[in-house]
C-alpha cells in the first residue's frame, strides 16, 4: 500500500514536470506576454522594457527552473497580468467549477443510466429508437444553446430561476442550488446524452450473456436483471467514459460558465491563455493534470471494485 | 411416439393433479422449427428425465417451460403449472417473474457463464431469496451459507465471499444448484446439472437433488447424457431426437426395454468399455 | 501665474470659481453645486441606500492601473475611486475636480492648480499638493503601461503651498491637460500606494470593497466624500463574457444596467419603455478597417480610395451593428472638438472603385483580412468581404487570437487589412503621426499639423486637427467604418446614465435609482 | 504427498523419444486481491505437482472439481505461468515464455477448453473459429480442413456461417473439439471435452480421438470427471486432489489397485446403469418404496448386460490395437 | 485419416438431426440491414451528396451578403431558407457547410480513432508496465487543454480549419485510448482469447481478429460522440480566432454567429444550422448504432 502511494506520487511529480515543460514551451512560442499586457497603446520601447522587467529575456530554462523552484515551495507565483497570487484564486475557481461539473455529472448519470438501459432493452422497438434519436440530438445540441434556451424559458419568460451568477454554497445553500439548477441542466443534459449512448452500448454488450438468463430464472424481471446484473458488468466502459468526461468537462465547461456567468476555471484558462499569462496557465494545467491522475486512480480502483476479474493475481 | 403415457405407475403423483402439463409445445425460429410438439405431464414429486441427442431440443424445451427462450425464437403450445391459473406460454412477464425462481427453479447447462462475474456468490444466492421474500433480509446470510453447505461445497463461507471466476466449474455448478433450490420450488429443471462435477460430488449433488426435491414435494425435470445418472434420479424418461419425443415411459421400461431404434443406439453407446461399433 | 489666457473653456473657468465656494463648505450635509459640474446632482435630500448592479464585458486584470494596462481598470477606478485634478464633462469639456481652479501661464507651459481643501483620502489622510506631486512624479518612475508616456511632456512638478501645485511642461501641449483627466492624472496618497492591487486608496465618491475575480467588483459609497455624495450606496460591476448572458441578467433583474450592448440586434427585447430605457450616445472609439499603408499595393492611394468607394458603410453599420453608431469618414469621434462630418467623402460607388483599381493596375487584387476575435470585427468582416468582392477584390479573411493579432498585426505590421476599434480618446496622433505605428502611414504634413495643433492655442488645436482629419480622409489612410456607439440599456428607473462615454471612466456619481 | 511418474523407472516402451510433457514440481498460487485496501488471500491451486506424459500416451487426469486440473492444463499450454516449477513440452521449457517463443508449442499443442461458450468468440462465425489455428499456422487448404473437422465431430459443414450463440451446449463443445483437431496437433489437451455430449456423439468423438491417437501417435491429455471415459480412453491416469497429485500410474493398475483412499472413493462413486436401473426398478416396483439405491443390481434383464462393467473389470478391449499401456511404479 | 473415422462415424452419429435443426440461415435474413442502418446511411449519404453538389453549385454565393435583407425569413427575395444575421443566404451556407462538416469528421475523428484505438488496444494487451506507461501518458494528455493544443497548432500552421481539427483530433485521442482499453481488458480476460493463443495467434492477430471486433461497439459510439463534439468545437475554436476564417461556411459557426438572434426574436435563423448539425450527427450516430448492432451477432435477426 505504501509503495502504491509512493509510486502514484512519483508518477504525479513526473507528469507535472512533463506537463509544465510542455506548457512552458508551447506558450513561449505563441506570443509575447509583455505585448499583450500593453495592448494597443504599446510602443516598441515600452514592450522591450516590460519584457526586461518581467524577465522574459532570460533563457527558457532559467525561467523554467525558477518557476519550478517556486512551485516546489508550494507557490504558484503571481500572475504576469494581475500580479495577484495565483494559488488562492485557483482554489476559488476550481471549487466553483467542481461544483458545476460534479453536479452536472450526477445529473447526467441519473438521467443517462435509465435512458441508456431503456434504449438497450428496447433497441428494436420504436421507443428505444426514439430514445436513441433524442439522445443523439442531445449530443448534437451545443451546451451554450441549451443554456440560452433554458435561460430564456425559466429565467426570462417564467422568472422561476435566476439567469446566472454564482453563489457560494457555504454562505447561502438555497441560493446556491437556485443558481446552479440551470447550469447543471445545460451541462448535465448534454453530458447525459453522451453518456446514454455509452450505457446503451455497454448494456447491449451484456444482453446476450448467460448470467442475465440466470438472473431472470431467479424471477427478476428483464429490467431488474439489467439493473442489478447487466449494469454492473456494463460499468467498466461507463466508468471509463465518466472519468474521461469528468476531466474534459472541467475545461469544456467554459461555455456554460460564460453563459451563466460562473467564475470557474475554464473561463479563467481561456482568459489566461488569451493574455499569455504563462504562470496562470501553468498552474491551471498542473491542477488539471493532478485531477486527471486522481480521477484515473479512482476509476482504476472502481474497476476492481465492480469487476473482480481485474484484480490481478 | 411409440409409448403412450399410460396410467402412471406412481399413481400417487396423479392423485392431486399434475404439477406441469405441457402439450403441443413447438419452438422455432422464424423459418425453421426446432422442436416439433412436445407433450409432457409431470405429477407431484415425479422426476422425469430427458435424454437425447445433442441438439435435439432438450434445452430449448426447458427454456420454453420457464419462459426464457431468447427473443428470436417463437414458441407455441401450452405449458400449465399447478397453482398458476394461466398458460405460461404467452403469459405476461409479470406473472413469469413470480413463477421463476419461486415455483420453478433452474440449473443451467453451462456453469461457467451462468453466474454474474462481478458479484459475490453470496449476493447472487441471496438475491433469489430476497427477490421472492421467502427469507427475511436478516436471515439471508445464514440461509445462503446453509444452502451452499447443503450442496456439498467445502468452506461455504469462503465460497460465499468468492467471485465466480475464482471457483472451479464444479463449484460454480453447485452454486447454481443452490440458487435453483433456494426457494423450494414446485418444479426443478436441471439441464445437465452434473456434467461439470466429479463423480463424488456428482453423487452428493444427485442425492441433494433427490433429497431436497422430495423434501419440498418438487417435481424434477432432469436432462443428462449420463444414462446412469438419469436412471438414478428419474422415475420416467423421455427420449428426444431431432425435436421430437421419440419414446417415453418409466425409467426401467425405457432403459431396460427400449423400443425406438435411437434409444437402443443410445444404450449401446453408453457402455464405454465396449466400442460402439462392436457392441451392436 | 496670471489668470488663464486661454483656459479650456470659459464655462470651465466659471465653474471652477463657483466650485471654490462650494468646496470650502466641504461638509457632509450641503455639498451642493460641488465641482462635479454635471447635471442631476442638485438634490440635497438625504442620500438613499439604493444599490445598483451594472453589467460589463471586460473584467480588469488588476485594480492597479499603474502596473497593468487595459481600459477595464480605469472604467471602474477612475473618477469613482481615484480622482483627477480636472475632469471631462458630458460635452467633453475639461472642468475642475480636485483642483478648485487652474491657471495657465502665457507661454502655456506652466499650469498652476489650486487644490480643494478638506479633501481626504479613504485612509484618512488629507489630500495635499505633496500627494499631487508624488503622484505625477510617480508616473514616469514607477508606472508600467505605455500610457505613462503622456506624462513625458512634464518638465517638473513643484509644490508651491499645501494647496497649490505648479506643473511645468517641456513644450506647450493641449493634449496634456486632456490626458490628465485620465489615468495619468489620478491623485494617489503618498502613504497609500503600498498595495494598490488589493487596497486602492483614493479620494473619490466610492471606495473599493470587494472583488470576486471572474465575477464582480463592488464599490461602496465613500461617506467621507468631499463633494456631493452619490445617491447609490453600493455599486456592483458585474462581468459577463457572454453578451446575451448580460441581456438575460437585465431581463431577470440580475443587473439594472447593461453598460455596453454588444449584440445590438437584440435590443428589440427592451422595447417596453415602461420597463427599460435605451441610452444611445457616442464613445471615443472609431471602428476602422486599417490598411497597411506601407505595403504594396495598399501603399497606392488609389487602391485605398477604391476600397473606400467599394464599401457601403451605411450597410456595413446596419448589418454589423444594427445601425447603431455613426458612419465616419476619418479618424474622429463626434465627441472630439474637431469633428467634421466626412461620412460622405467616399460614397458607395463600385464603378468608381473598379476604375481606380484599373488605374492602379490592380484589377485582380487579392488581400488578406486578419481579424482579431472581437464582435464588431467578426460582424463586419463578412459584409466587407462581400462588398469588396463585387468591386473585384478578393479578400481572404482569417481569424487570429488576440496575442497573435498583437504580435503579427500590431507589432510587426505583417498584414494587409484588419478591423479594430481604437477606443482611446483623442488618439489621432498616436495612429497617424508615427510612421512606425502599425498603420505605417507616413505623411509629413499630417505629422506637422498634429504637432503644431497640440502645442498651439485651443483654437489652433481644433483648426489644425480638423485639417489633419481632412488630409487623412483624402489619403484614404484607412477605411473608417463607424464611430462606436455608447449603447446602454437599463431599467427605466435608473437615472443619470451618461449619454456619451467620455474619457476612460464609467462615472457612477451621477446615477440614482428612482 | 506427491507421486511422480517421472520417478525411478522410466517407461520402457517409449525410451525412443523424450516425453511429450514433463511437469516438475509445479505450483500455482492465486492471490485474490479483495479490493485495494484489504489484505490479499491466497489459494494454492497447484502445489508441487510433478508428472511425465510420455510421447504418444493417452494421459488422463481426474480429480474432484476445484482440484486444479484446469489450472494445470493452462500451465502446460503456456496460457498461465506457474508460481514455481517447470514445464517442458517436447523437450523445450515453456514456463515463462511468451509470443514468438511459444510458436513451436502452438504448432504441436491444441486445447479443448472446458467452457465451450466462453472459448468461442461470440463475434466470429463457426467457420472462422475452426479455421483460426490453421490460418495462424499458415496451413494450406483451410476450407477443406474445416469442413472435414466439422464433419468428424458430427456437424454439418453448412453451419460454418453461423454464430456460437445459435448452438446447443453439445454442439458448441463439438465445435471446440473440431477447432482443436483440425490442425493435427501432436499434443491434445482436452479439458472436459465430452461432458456435454450425448452418449452417441460422445462415443463417436472418443473414437475419433482414439483413431487420431493411434494413427499419428497423438499425445492426449484428457481431463474428465467421468471415470468411465478416462478408463476407456486413457492408458495412464493421474489423480489430483486439492492441488496435490495423489496417485498416478497405468489406468488399469489404478483401477484395480487404487493406492489412495480418495481414489478408492472416486471409483466407488461411479454410477452404473445397472445399479441405477435396479434401484429404479425397486422404487417403481415396491409401491411407495424408499428411493434408496441398492448397491448392486440383482438380475438385470434386457439391455442391462451391455451396461458398464464393474470397477475392476477386464482391460479395455479397444486398446489391443494401440500401444500397450506402460507399467509404472507405484 | 479421414476415411476410417468417417466410416466409423457414419452409422453412429447421423448428421441429419444436426443438419435439420442447424440449417444455415438464408443469406437474405443475415444481410437485411436494420432500420437504424438504413436511416443513418440515408442521412449520411444526403450530407455527402449535398457537400459534393455544393462544390459546383449553391443557390447564392456563400460570401454574398444581401444588404437589404438581414436575417430575413424563408422565401424572402429568392432566399429559400432566408438569410442569416449578416445577410448571407442560409441555404447556400448550409450546403457548403456540409463540406466542412465532413472534413471535420474525417480529420478530427479520423485522427482520434486511428491513433487512439490501436493505442487503447495496446494498453489493454501489453504487460502491466507498458500499460502503466501508456495510461499515465494518456492521463496527462487528457488533462492537457485542447485549447492550448489548438493555439500551438494555429501558430505552427497559421490558424485554419485544418489546424483546429488536428488539435481537436489530437486532444480526443486519449479518450479513445481509455475507452478502448477498458473494453480490451474485458475481452482479454475471456477464454476465447486464450483459445486464440492456443491456436497460435500472436498479439497483433488477436488484437485484430478478436479484440477489435469485440470493442468495435465502443469505438463506434466513441466516434459518433467525438464527431458531434468536433463539429461544435470547430465553431468554438473559430470564434476564438483559432479556426477557419469567417467566410468559411460551417454549421457550428452559423450557430455561434446567429445565437444572438434567439434573443432578438428571429430564432428561425438558428433553426437551420441547428437542424443540419442535429441531422448530420443523428445520421452518423444512427449509422454507428446500426453498424454496432450489426456487428453483434447475438442481436442480428431479433
Ligand atoms: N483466477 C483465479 N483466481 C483465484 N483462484 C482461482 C483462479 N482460477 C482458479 N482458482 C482456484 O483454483 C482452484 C483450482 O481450479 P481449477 O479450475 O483448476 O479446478 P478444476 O480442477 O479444473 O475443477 P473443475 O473440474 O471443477 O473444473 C479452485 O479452488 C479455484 O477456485
Ligand atoms: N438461438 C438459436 N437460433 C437458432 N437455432 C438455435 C438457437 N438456439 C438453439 N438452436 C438450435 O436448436 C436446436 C436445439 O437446441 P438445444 O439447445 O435445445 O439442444 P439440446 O438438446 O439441449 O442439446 P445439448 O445436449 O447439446 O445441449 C439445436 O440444433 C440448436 O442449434
Ligand atoms: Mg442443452
Ligand atoms: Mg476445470
Amino acid at each position: 500500500m505504501a509503495w502504491q502511494i509512493v509510486r502514484r506520487l512519483l508518477i504525479f511529480v513526473g507528469s507535472v514536470l512533463v506537463a509544465s515543460l510542455a506548457v512552458f514551451w508551447l506558450l513561449s512560442g505563441i506570443g509575447d506576454p509583455a505585448r499583450v499586457q500593453l495592448g494597443t497603446g504599446a510602443t516598441e520601447e515600452g514592450v522591450r522594457q516590460l519584457r526586461e522587467q518581467m524577465g522574459l529575456n532570460r533563457p527558457f530554462f532559467t525561467r523554467y527552473l525558477e518557476w519550478l523552484g517556486g512551485t516546489l515551495h508550494g507557490d504558484f507565483g503571481s500572475s504576469y497580468i494581475s500580479h495577484a497570487a495565483i494559488g488562492p484564486q485557483l482554489a476559488d475557481r476550481l471549487s466553483v467549477t467542481l461544483w458545476l461539473v460534479l453536479g452536472a455529472m450526477v445529473l447526467s448519470v441519473v438521467v443517462a443510466l435509465p435512458l441508456g438501459m431503456l434504449a438497450a432493452l428496447w433497441h428494436r422497438r420504436w421507443a428505444g429508437t426514439l430514445i436513441s434519436g433524442i439522445t443523439q440530438l442531445g449530443v448534437a445540441v451545443p451546451a451554450f444553446l441549451v443554456g440560452i434556451l433554458l435561460i430564456a424559458l425559466f429565467a426570462v419568460r417564467l422568472g422561476w430561476l435566476p439567469s446566472g451568477s454564482y453563489v457560494v454554497p457555504a454562505q447561502d445553500p438555497g441560493g446556491f442550488l437556485e443558481h446552479m439548477i440551470l447550469p447543471w441542466l445545460s451541462l448535465g443534459l448534454v453530458q447525459a446524452a453522451v453518456l446514454t449512448r455509452y450505457v446503451r452500448t455497454a448494456v447491449l454488450d451484456q444482453m446476450g450473456q448467460d448470467y442475465l438468463r440466470t438472473a431472470r430464472a431467479k424471477g427478476l424481471t428483464p429490467w431488474q436483471a439489467l439493473l442489478r446484473h447487466g449494469l454492473r458488468n456494463a460499468a467498466i466502459p461507463v466508468l471509463t467514459v465518466l472519468g474521461v468526461q469528468l476531466v474534459t468537462i472541467l475545461v469544456g465547461a467554459v461555455v456554460v460558465e460564460q453563459v451563466f456567468v460562473i467564475p470557474g476555471i475554464g473561463q479563467w484558462l481561456v482568459d489566461s491563455v488569451g493574455n499569455q499569462d504563462l504562470l496562470t496557465v501553468q498552474a491551471i494545467v498542473i491542477t488539471l493534470v493532478a485531477i486527471a491522475l486522481a480521477v484515473s486512480f479512482v476509476v482504476d480502483v472502481l474497476y476492481t471494485l465492480v469487476d473482480p476479474r481485474l484484480r490481478h493475481g | 411416439m411409440s409409448r403412450p403415457v399410460g396410467p402412471a405407475r406412481n399413481g400417487a403423483a396423479e392423485a392431486d393433479g399434475p404439477v406441469l402439463q405441457v402439450s403441443g409445445l413447438r419452438i422455432g425460429t422464424r423459418r425453421t422449427e426446432l422442436v416439433h410438439g412436445v407433450d409432457l405431464r409431470m405429477g407431484r414429486r415425479e422426476r422425469v428425465g430427458i435424454i437425447g441427442a445433442s441438439g435435439s431440443g432438450k434445452t430449448l424445451t426447458c427454456m420454453a417451460i420457464a419462459g426464457l427462450l431468447p427473443p428470436e425464437l417463437v414458441v407455441t403450445g401450452s405449458v400449465r403449472l399447478a397453482g398458476v391459473d394461466r398458460d405460461l406460454v404467452g403469459a405476461p412477464e409479470r406473472l413469469m417473474t413470480g413463477v421463476r425462481g419461486r415455483r420453478i427453479g433452474m440449473v443451467f447447462q453451462e456453469p461457467m457463464t451462468a453466474l454474474n462475474p462481478t458479484m459475490t456468490i453470496r449476493r447472487q444466492v441471496a438475491e433469489v431469496l430476497l427477490r421472492h421474500r421467502t427469507v427475511p433480509r436478516s436471515a439471508a446470510r445464514r440461509v445462503v451459507l446453509d444452502l451452499l453447505a447443503s450442496t456439498g461445497l467445502p468452506e461455504p463461507d469462503r465460497i460465499a465471499r468468492s467471485y465466480p471466476h475464482q471457483l472451479s466449474g464444479g463449484q460454480r455448478q453447485r452454486v447454481v444448484l443452490a440458487i435453483a433450490l433456494a426457494n423450494e420450488p414446485q418444479l426443478l429443471i436441471c439441464d445437465e446439472p452434473t456434467t461439470a462435477l466429479d463423480v463424488t460430488v456428482q453423487a452428493t449433488v444427485l442425492d441433494l437433488i433427490l433429497e431436497r426435491s422430495a423434501a419440498v414435494d418438487a417435481a424434477v425435470l432432469f436432462i443428462s447424457h449420463d444414462l446412469a445418472v438419469v436412471a438414478t434420479v428419474c422415475d420416467r424418461i423421455l427420449v428426444m431426437q431431432d425435436g421430437h419425443v421419440v419414446e417415453q415411459g418409466a425409467t426401467v421400461d425405457v432403459l431396460a426395454h427400449p423400443e425406438h431404434p435411437y434409444t437402443r443406439q443410445l444404450l449401446a453407446d453408453a457402455d464405454l468399455s465396449v466400442p460402439a461399433g462392436e457392441a451392436s | 501665474g496670471t489668470s488663464s489666457s486661454s483656459s479650456s473653456s470659459s464655462s470651465s473657468a466659471s465653474s471652477s470659481s463657483a466650485g471654490a465656494g462650494g468646496s470650502s463648505a466641504g461638509g457632509a450635509t450641503s455639498g451642493s453645486s460641488g465641482g462635479s459640474g454635471s447635471s442631476g446632482t442638485s438634490s440635497a435630500a438625504p442620500v438613499s441606500d439604493a444599490s445598483l448592479s451594472i453589467g460589463f464585458i471586460l473584467e480588469p486584470t488588476s485594480l492597479d492601473f499603474t502596473q497593468a494596462d487595459g481600459a477595464a481598470i480605469p472604467q471602474v477606478m477612475l473618477t469613482n475611486v481615484y480622482e483627477t485634478l480636472v475632469k471631462l464633462d458630458q460635452k467633453g469639456d475639461i472642468v475642475p475636480s480636485l483642483a478648485e481652479k487652474y491657471d495657465v501661464s502665457a507661454d502655456r507651459k506652466t499650469y498652476t492648480f489650486t487644490l480643494r481643501s478638506g479633501v481626504k483620502f479613504s485612509n484618512g489622510t488629507p489630500m495635499t499638493a505633496d500627494d499631487v506631486k508624488f503622484s505625477f512624479d510617480r508616473v514616469t518612475t514607477a508606472w508600467k503601461p505605455a500610457i505613462k508616456a503622456e506624462m513625458g511632456v512634464v518638465a517638473s512638478t513643484t509644490v508651491v503651498s499645501p494647496t497649490v501645485v505648479e506643473v511645468t511642461l517641456k513644450q506647450p501641449s493641449n493634449s496634456w491637460l486632456f490626458d490628465i483627466t485620465g489615468r495619468v492624472g489620478a491623485v494617489f496618497s503618498k502613504t497609500g500606494v503600498a498595495d494598490l492591487a488589493t487596497k486602492p486608496i483614493g479620494t473619490g465618491p466610492y471606495v473599493f470593497q470587494t472583488w470576486n475575480r471572474g465575477d464582480s467588483i463592488v464599490l461602496q459609497r465613500n461617506d467621507a466624500y468631499w463633494g456631493q455624495k452619490p445617491d447609490v450606496k453600493t455599486v456592483t460591476f458585474k462581468y459577463f463574457k457572454d453578451p446575451s448572458a448580460m441581456n438575460s441578467a437585465l431581463l431577470t433583474g440580475g443587473i439594472q444596467v447593461v453598460s455596453t450592448e454588444q449584440t445590438p440586434e437584440t435590443l428589440g427585447q427592451f422595447k417596453d419603455t415602461s420597463k427599460y430605457q435605451i441610452v444611445q450616445g457616442a464613445t471615443d472609439g472609431e471602428v476602422m478597417m486599417t490598411m497597411n499603408d506601407g505595403k504594396a499595393p495598399l501603399s497606392d492611394v488609389r487602391v485605398r480610395q477604391a476600397i473606400n468607394y467599394a464599401l457601403d458603410k451605411q450597410a456595413i453599420l446596419q448589418g454589423a451593428w444594427s445601425g447603431y453608431g455613426t458612419v465616419i469618414g476619418s479618424h474622429e469621434s463626434p465627441n472630439d472638438p474637431w469633428f467634421v462630418d466626412l461620412a460622405n467623402k467616399y460614397p458607395h460607388d463600385v464603378a468608381k472603385a473598379k476604375e481606380l483599381l484599373a488605374a492602379a493596375g490592380q484589377s485582380n487584387l487579392t488581400l488578406n483580412l486578419t481579424l482579431p476575435p472581437v464582435p464588431y470585427a467578426t460582424a463586419a468582416a463578412p459584409i466587407i468581404v462581400s462588398q469588396l468582392q463585387e468591386a473585384g477584390i478578393t479578400v481572404k479573411a482569417s481569424d487570429v487570437t488576440f496575442p497573435v493579432w498583437l504580435d503579427q498585426v500590431f507589432g510587426k505590421a505583417d498584414y494587409d487589412l484588419t478591423i479594430i476599434n481604437h477606443v482611446e480618446p483623442r488618439d489621432i496622433a498616436t495612429l497617424w503621426a508615427n510612421p512606425q505605428y502599425y498603420t505605417r502611414y507616413d505623411n509629413k504634413e499630417v505629422q506637422q499639423l498634429l504637432a503644431a495643433g497640440d502645442a498651439g492655442t485651443q483654437e489652433q488645436y481644433v483648426a489644425d486637427y480638423k485639417k489633419a482629419v481632412g488630409i487623412l480622409a483624402d489619403d484614404a489612410a484607412a477605411a473608417w467604418l463607424w464611430s462606436f456607439p455608447n449603447l446602454m440599456v437599463a431599467d427605466a428607473n435608473v437615472k443619470g446614465l451618461p449619454k456619451n462615454l467620455v474619457g476612460e471612466a464609467f462615472v457612477l456619481s451621477d446615477l440614482s435609482v428612482a | 504427498m506427491t507421486v511422480t511418474t517421472a520417478g525411478p523407472d522410466p517407461v520402457p516402451d517409449r525410451a525412443a523419444g523424450e516425453p511429450a510433457v514433463v511437469v516438475e514440481s509445479v505450483s500455482r498460487r492465486f492471490v485474490r486481491r479483495r479490493g485495494p485496501f484489504r489484505p490479499a488471500r491466497v489459494v494454492d491451486a497447484l502445489d508441487g505437482v510433478s508428472l511425465t506424459v510420455p510421447r504418444g500416451a493417452r494421459f488422463g487426469i481426474v480429480g474432484e472439481s476445484g482440484s486444479g486440473k484446469t489450472t494445470l492444463m493452462k500451465i502446460i499450454a503456456g496460457l498461465d505461468a506457474p508460481t514455481s516449477g517447470r514445464v517442458t513440452v517436447a523437450g523445450t521449457d515453456v514456463t515463462g515464455r511468451s509470443g514468438r517463443q511459444l510458436d513451436d508449442l502452438r504448432r504441436r499443442l491444441q486445447v479443448v477448453f472446458q467452457d465451450p461458450m466462453g472459448s468461442l468468440d461470440p463475434r466470429m462465425r463457426i467457420g472462422q473459429i475452426v479455421a483460426e489455428p490453421l490460418q495462424a499456422q499458415g496451413r494450406p487448404g483451410v476450407r477443406e480442413a474445416v469442413d472435414r473437422a466439422l464433419r468428424q465431430v458430427g456437424l454439418d459443414p453448412a453451419i460454418a456461417g453461423r454464430y456460437p450463440h445459435q448452438f446447443s451446449g453439445g454442439q458448441r463443445q463439438r465445435i471446440s473439439i473440431a477447432r482443436a483437431v483440425a490442425p493435427d496437433p501432436e499434443i491434445l489437451i482436452a479439458d472436459e471435452a465430452v461432458s456435454a455430449l450425448d452418449v452417441t456423439v460422445r462415443a463417436t468423438i472418443l473414437e475419433l480421438l482414439e483413431t487420431i491417437a493411434a494413427e499419428r501417435s497423438l499425445t492426449l491429455i484428457f481431463v474428465s470427471h467421468d471415470l468411465s471415459v478416462i478408463r476407456r480412453v486413457c492408458d495412464r491416469v493421474a489423480v489430483l486432489r486439492a492441488g496435490h497429485l495423489v496417485e498416478a500410474g497405468p489406468t488399469e493398475q489404478v483401477w484395480s489397485h487404487p493406492q489412495d483412499a480418495y481414489t478408492r472413493g472416486l471409483l466407488a462413486a461411479v454410477p452404473t446403469l445397472d445399479r441405477a436401473l435396479a434401484a429404479a426398478r425397486q422404487r417403481a416396483g415396491g409401491a411407495g418404496g424408499t428411493g434408496v439405491a441398492g448397491v448392486a443390481g440383482g438380475t438385470a434383464p434386457g439391455r442391462a448386460g451391455v451396461a458398464a462393467g464393474e470397477p475392476a473389470g477386464a482391460p479395455a478391449r479397444q486398446r489391443a490395437g494401440g500401444d500397450p499401456g506402460a507399467g509404472s511404479g507405484s | 485419416m479421414a476415411e476410417p473415422v468417417s466410416t466409423a462415424t457414419g452409422p453412429a452419429v447421423s448428421p441429419e438431426p444436426a443438419q435439420a435443426a442447424v440449417a444455415p440461415l438464408p443469406a437474405a435474413e443475415r444481410r437485411r440491414p436494420g432500420a437504424l442502418l438504413v436511416t443513418g446511411g440515408t442521412i449520411v449519404a444526403l450530407v455527402v451528396v449535398v457537400a459534393v453538389v455544393s462544390f459546383f453549385w449553391t443557390p447564392w454565393s456563400t460570401i454574398y451578403t444581401d444588404v437589404l435583407h438581414w436575417h430575413a425569413g424563408p422565401g424572402t427575395a429568392g432566399h429559400l431558407l432566408g438569410t442569416d444575421i449578416r445577410g448571407r443566404d442560409v441555404a447556400s451556407l448550409l450546403m457548403a457547410g456540409a463540406q466542412t462538416t465532413l472534413y471535420v469528421g474525417l480529420l478530427a475523428v479520423g485522427i482520434a480513432a486511428v491513433v487512439g484505438t490501436p493505442l487503447g488496444i495496446l494498453a489493454g494487451m501489453t504487460s502491466r508496465r507498458w500499460t502503466e506507461v501508456i495510461l499515465r501518458i494518456t492521463d496527462l494528455w487528457l488533462a492537457f487543454p485542447a485549447l492550448l493544443l489548438a493555439l500551438t497548432f494555429a501558430t505552427i500552421w497559421k490558424s485554419s480549419l485544418t489546424s483546429a481539427m488536428i488539435a481537436i483530433g489530437v486532444a480526443t485521442i486519449p479518450s479513445f485510448i481509455r475507452v478502448v482499453r477498458s473494453g480490451t481488458v474485458v475481452v482479454m480476460s475471456s477464454d476465447y482469447v486464450q483459445a486464440a493463443r492456443v491456436a497460435g495467434r500472436r498479439g497483433p492477430a488477436i488484437a485484430v481478429r478478436h479484440v477489435l471486433p469485440n470493442v468495435m461497439g465502443l469505438v463506434i459510439v466513441q466516434v459518433s460522440v467525438a464527431y458531434a463534439i468536433a463539429i461544435l468545437a470547430e465553431a468554438a475554436l473559430s470564434y476564438l480566432g483559432l479556426g477557419a476564417g469567417p467566410t468559411t461556411p460551417s454549421w457550428g459557426r452559423m450557430l455561434f454567429e446567429n445565437s444572438s438572434l434567439l434573443q432578438a426574436g428571429y430564432p428561425v435563423v438558428l433553426l437551420w444550422p441547428g437542424l443540419a448539425v442535429a441531422l448530420a450527427v443523428l445520421g452518423f450516430n444512427l449509422l454507428g448504432d446500426g453498424l454496432r448492432d450489426r456487428l453483434d451477432p447475438r442481436l442480428v435477426g431479433r
